[in-house]
């Protein structure tokens, strides 16, 4: 394992060490518990948003704190869900009396930690909570059957575009139908082309022969829908491409389009992706208004690179366009 | 009944099991999950044991800050669901132990929505539960009810393997998942193992 | 090697063709020249700025042409300079009657490609042209009797404060000025895990045994300085801080700080690794006024980080300060 | 005096032999440089393939063709190297083949600095112009002197191998640069050993 840390135990902790180092004055951070702040939090009248999760996702969630974005996140230990006290404290934080909303991934642990932080909040405060959960990975099966499907890259346009409708000062009820009609309109798909290594695990999570990828993957290692071989940019695009149009309409309307990369690759190769994707989705009839092509949802330093479509509409747009000012998303500010 | 003392050498028992089994748990979760099942449990369990049993008016208020602790320090999915049994089996303790572990295995149902056989730490408590229930009403003492409860769950999560999961991170492997033991499923029997020796 | 890609041959230009998907509008393409301009390029009365290199550095330097950056950028093939054509091209491209600066990263080959184009420049058309030459990697020995150092990090710093100059209406003296001021005053030193693969190599640079990390390579894989066991964060920390502050004295004023990674390295890991480095200069009376965490002149999927640090004033903070807007950094815009 | 047809010829039989051997020119680079000098010769020489030899009046105008072309598409240090020396060739070429190797010597000596024993292709150029010149002077043919400058290009290359490099990109190994042979040194002589085959 090849890594730049101290103790494995401790990279969390050591890495909100530099965290606020590095955004000092623009967020705070509580070290007791693991939470990322906005420096002016708690915002007066403001929808408070808080999300979280495991780490080794960066920048999402930390790295989205800031005006037109998130109020609050909650680093869990790396690929493990934070605990409910951590939601707890957060919620308390950002709460500006206008309620809190909290932005979930699906995920069995995420949701039932988040899940029992807001039973609590409930019982023992007088804070509005409403949360909202991504589920937008095609790869998996989404059926009464199986847990559903996972919450990946949908989160972060989620993240952005709630965000906006907290800060332009709409009410907990018009944010959550903003966050629900983002969660409910985008579809995902990935593709790995190396594992990632947990660092308290010391090797990687799973096995890739040298010319096979993993199409599907989850953003903890997750296994996919098949292994393929190796294939040219053009091929991969289509298996990102296919199965986001198969599993919703999206030539209805505008869409935002996320090309992401898992940790390990290049900007080279997503631009070169992105060409594919984009070529491939405007023959499908999809008009893509907004692109993000980067690093935005990673899974430590796996290479490959996910596909989101969201189906939007001139709100969502708008919303999309307002400034952010967050150390991983910024602009008009 | 479980007294106080029964209660803090059962889970200082489980604490030396957990942090013994912990890279086997580790390496069954990363089989068909995310590889953190051990941490998770040696994290939370370390924490246990850190408690200072002394504070305690009995073995309620005792495991009610146990399932506390789980919950605050394990997250993932076996915290909120550790950490949920230990609350409501506290809950119920007044009523005995049959009527805690009753308590315990719905507050699991309700928190994780699973039913037997979707190859869970499900599939270990419910067979464990209901053998304990009947162990008693067939006359038998606590004692050995929970040698059978203790066996019924070694039984339960060695009939995970075949099963195909249909809940937490292992259901997205599907039809992969079958032949390997849930990872939550073997914690949940070294509990009830745990218990046997140290409640009975 | 496990890469997004079609046929290595076509990297760079098809991933110009996803760059201008993804940012059109706000720049445009010119793919016969393999270059990207400022969409409303050339600026009237404004200094043209004109930088270029090796691609798979990215962000840099197509990433960084917008309003207070970049005018153009000349993509070379993978690792490979630019050639005279591409840069005497984009220079009466940019050319707004103000003159035009050539950034150049100090490798023979850019330097010789650039001079020969500067010449026909300057022999062939009115054009005006200054160059500056960034030398920062202290990993190696600046002599006469070599290369000199490589450039390196401040090639990103420079951008951004030359551009912002050259924004707020400097003639090219001033321009050429800050430039100078900033090459003069930043220092670089870097460290890789694991190396890099060039897409038409087809095999890494360099072996690294899995407990070895280099010391000081250069953002092609070139050597550095020596081969140490793998060493904690802390220890790294030292590796890059030590012989920079050796290199210059950067306690008498404010100082700008990069934190780069590689391409293939987590951002947990990178701020994780800032905030090693921020107590380390802090303990050595630096006073760290600005910093940017993040990928911002990579080597493809190299995994790692380098540091620099650039003595500043007044003046570059508030060039630091000013709005810019491109791909690759943005704020106040 | 060297024809049209004898230059065409020449470059024919370099782009053919830099074709051959592109990969022994990458490996020589991978251990010293960046692992491009294969590819960026061969990119090059395969534009100069391309050029249809029909519109130049003489093999000055060629050349000098050849010149602008590796200029335009070769990029990195050898692209203005060997660029300046075809264009500078090409322009001494009505003094004769000696003056022509001489001015082009120049020009790579203007352009990159280097000095003989730097470890970069002057090591294979230097010697290979003043064996063509002591030829001459010594009363050979040009035929004969061709075949001289092969020779000393080939073992001035051969020279750079214990060498510690002290120009481009092989320089920052120090003394790990000792002990390989330079690429464009080895380039340049299998330029040289073109000419005493095509130019002879
Ligand atoms: N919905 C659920 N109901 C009951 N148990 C579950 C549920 N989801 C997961 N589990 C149990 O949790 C175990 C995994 O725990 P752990 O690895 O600690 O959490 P995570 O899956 O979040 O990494 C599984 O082996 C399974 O027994
Ligand atoms: N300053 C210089 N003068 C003469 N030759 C040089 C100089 N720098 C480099 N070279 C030659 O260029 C060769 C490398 O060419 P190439 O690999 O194509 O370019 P790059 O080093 O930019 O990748 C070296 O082997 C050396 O012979
Ligand atoms: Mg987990
Ligand atoms: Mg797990
Ligand atoms: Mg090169
Ligand atoms: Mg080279």
């Amino acid at each position: 394992m090849k890594k730049l840390i101290n103790a494995p135990a401790d990279v969390v902790a050591e890495a909100l060490v530099g965290f606020e180092r590095a955004h000092a004055g623009r967020v705070r951070v509580d070290h007791a518990n693991r939470l990322v702040l906005r420096g002016d939090a708690p915002r007066r009248g403001k929808v408070g948003l808080v999300s979280g999760g495991g780490s080794g996702h960066e920048p999402l969630h930390a790295g989205f704190v800031g005006p037109g974005m998130l109020d609050a996140a909650c680093c869990g230990e790396v690929f493990t869900s934070p605990v409910p006290d951590q939601v707890i404290a957060a919620t308390a934080a950002v709460d500006g009396g206008a309620g809190v909303l909290h932005i979930v991934k699906n995920y069995t642990g995420d949701v039932m930690n988040f899940e029992m932080a807001a039973e609590m909040v409930a019982a023992e405060s007088g804070v509005r909570v409403e949360s909202v959960v991504t589920d937008d990975d095609v790869a998996v099966q989404d059926s009464t059957w199986t847990a559903g499907r996972r919450g990946v890259g949908v989160t972060v346009l989620l993240e952005k575009i709630a965000g906006a409708a907290a800060e332009e000062g709409r009410d907990l009820d018009a944010v959550l139908d903003v966050a629900r009609r983002v969660a409910e309109g985008g579809r995902s798909m990935g593709v790995a082309l190396t594992s990632c290594t947990v660092p308290q695990a010391g090797r990687p999570t799973f096995d890739l022969g040298e010319d096979e990828m993993e199409v599907g993957m989850g953003i903890h290692g997750e296994p996919g829908r098949h292994r393929v071989p190796l294939s040219p940019a053009r091929e991969v695009a289509e298996m990102l491409v296919e199965p986001v149009l198969a599993d919703l309409d999206f030539t209805g309307g505008p869409a935002i389009v996320l090309l992401n990369g898992m940790g390990g690759t290049p900007l080279l190769e997503l631009y070169l992706m992105y060409g594919e994707v984009a070529a491939l989705l405007e023959k499908a009839g999809v008009t893509v208004a907004r692109n993000l092509v980067g690093n935005y949802i990673t899974s430590l330093e796996m290479a490959g690179c996910s596909l989101t479509v969201l189906g939007a509409d001139d709100d969502l747009l708008r919303l999309w366009d307002a400034p952010v000012d967050t150390p991983g998303l910024r602009w008009g500010a | 009944m479980v007294s106080l003392g029964a209660a803090v050498a059962w889970m200082a028992d489980f604490a030396a099991v957990v942090a013994e089994h912990e890279a086997e748990l580790t390496d069954l979760d990363r089989a068909i999950g995310d590889a953190d099942h051990g941490a998770n449990m040696a994290r939370g369990m370390a924490a246990v044991a850190g408690l200072e049993p002394g504070g305690f008016a009995d073995a309620g208020e005792y495991l009610k800050k146990v399932g506390m602790t789980l919950v605050s320090t394990v997250g993932g999915a076996s915290g909120p669901l550790y950490g949920t049994f230990f609350l409501r089996f506290a809950g119920a303790l007044g009523s005995g132990p049959g009527a805690a572990l009753k308590a315990g295995l719905d507050g699991v149902l309700a928190r994780g929505k699973a039913s037997v056989g979707d190859k869970t730490l499900v599939d270990a408590l419910a067979p464990a539960v209901s053998s304990f229930e009947s162990a008693l009403t067939d006359g038998a003492g606590e004692d050995v009810a929970w040698g059978v409860a203790a066996e019924a769950a070694e039984s339960g999560c060695e009939a995970t393997i075949p099963l195909v999961a249909r809940k937490g991170r292992a259901s997205y492997l599907g039809e992969r998942s079958a032949g390997h033991q849930d990872p939550g499923a073997t914690s949940m029997a070294l509990l009830l193992g745990c218990a046997a020796r140290t409640l009975a």
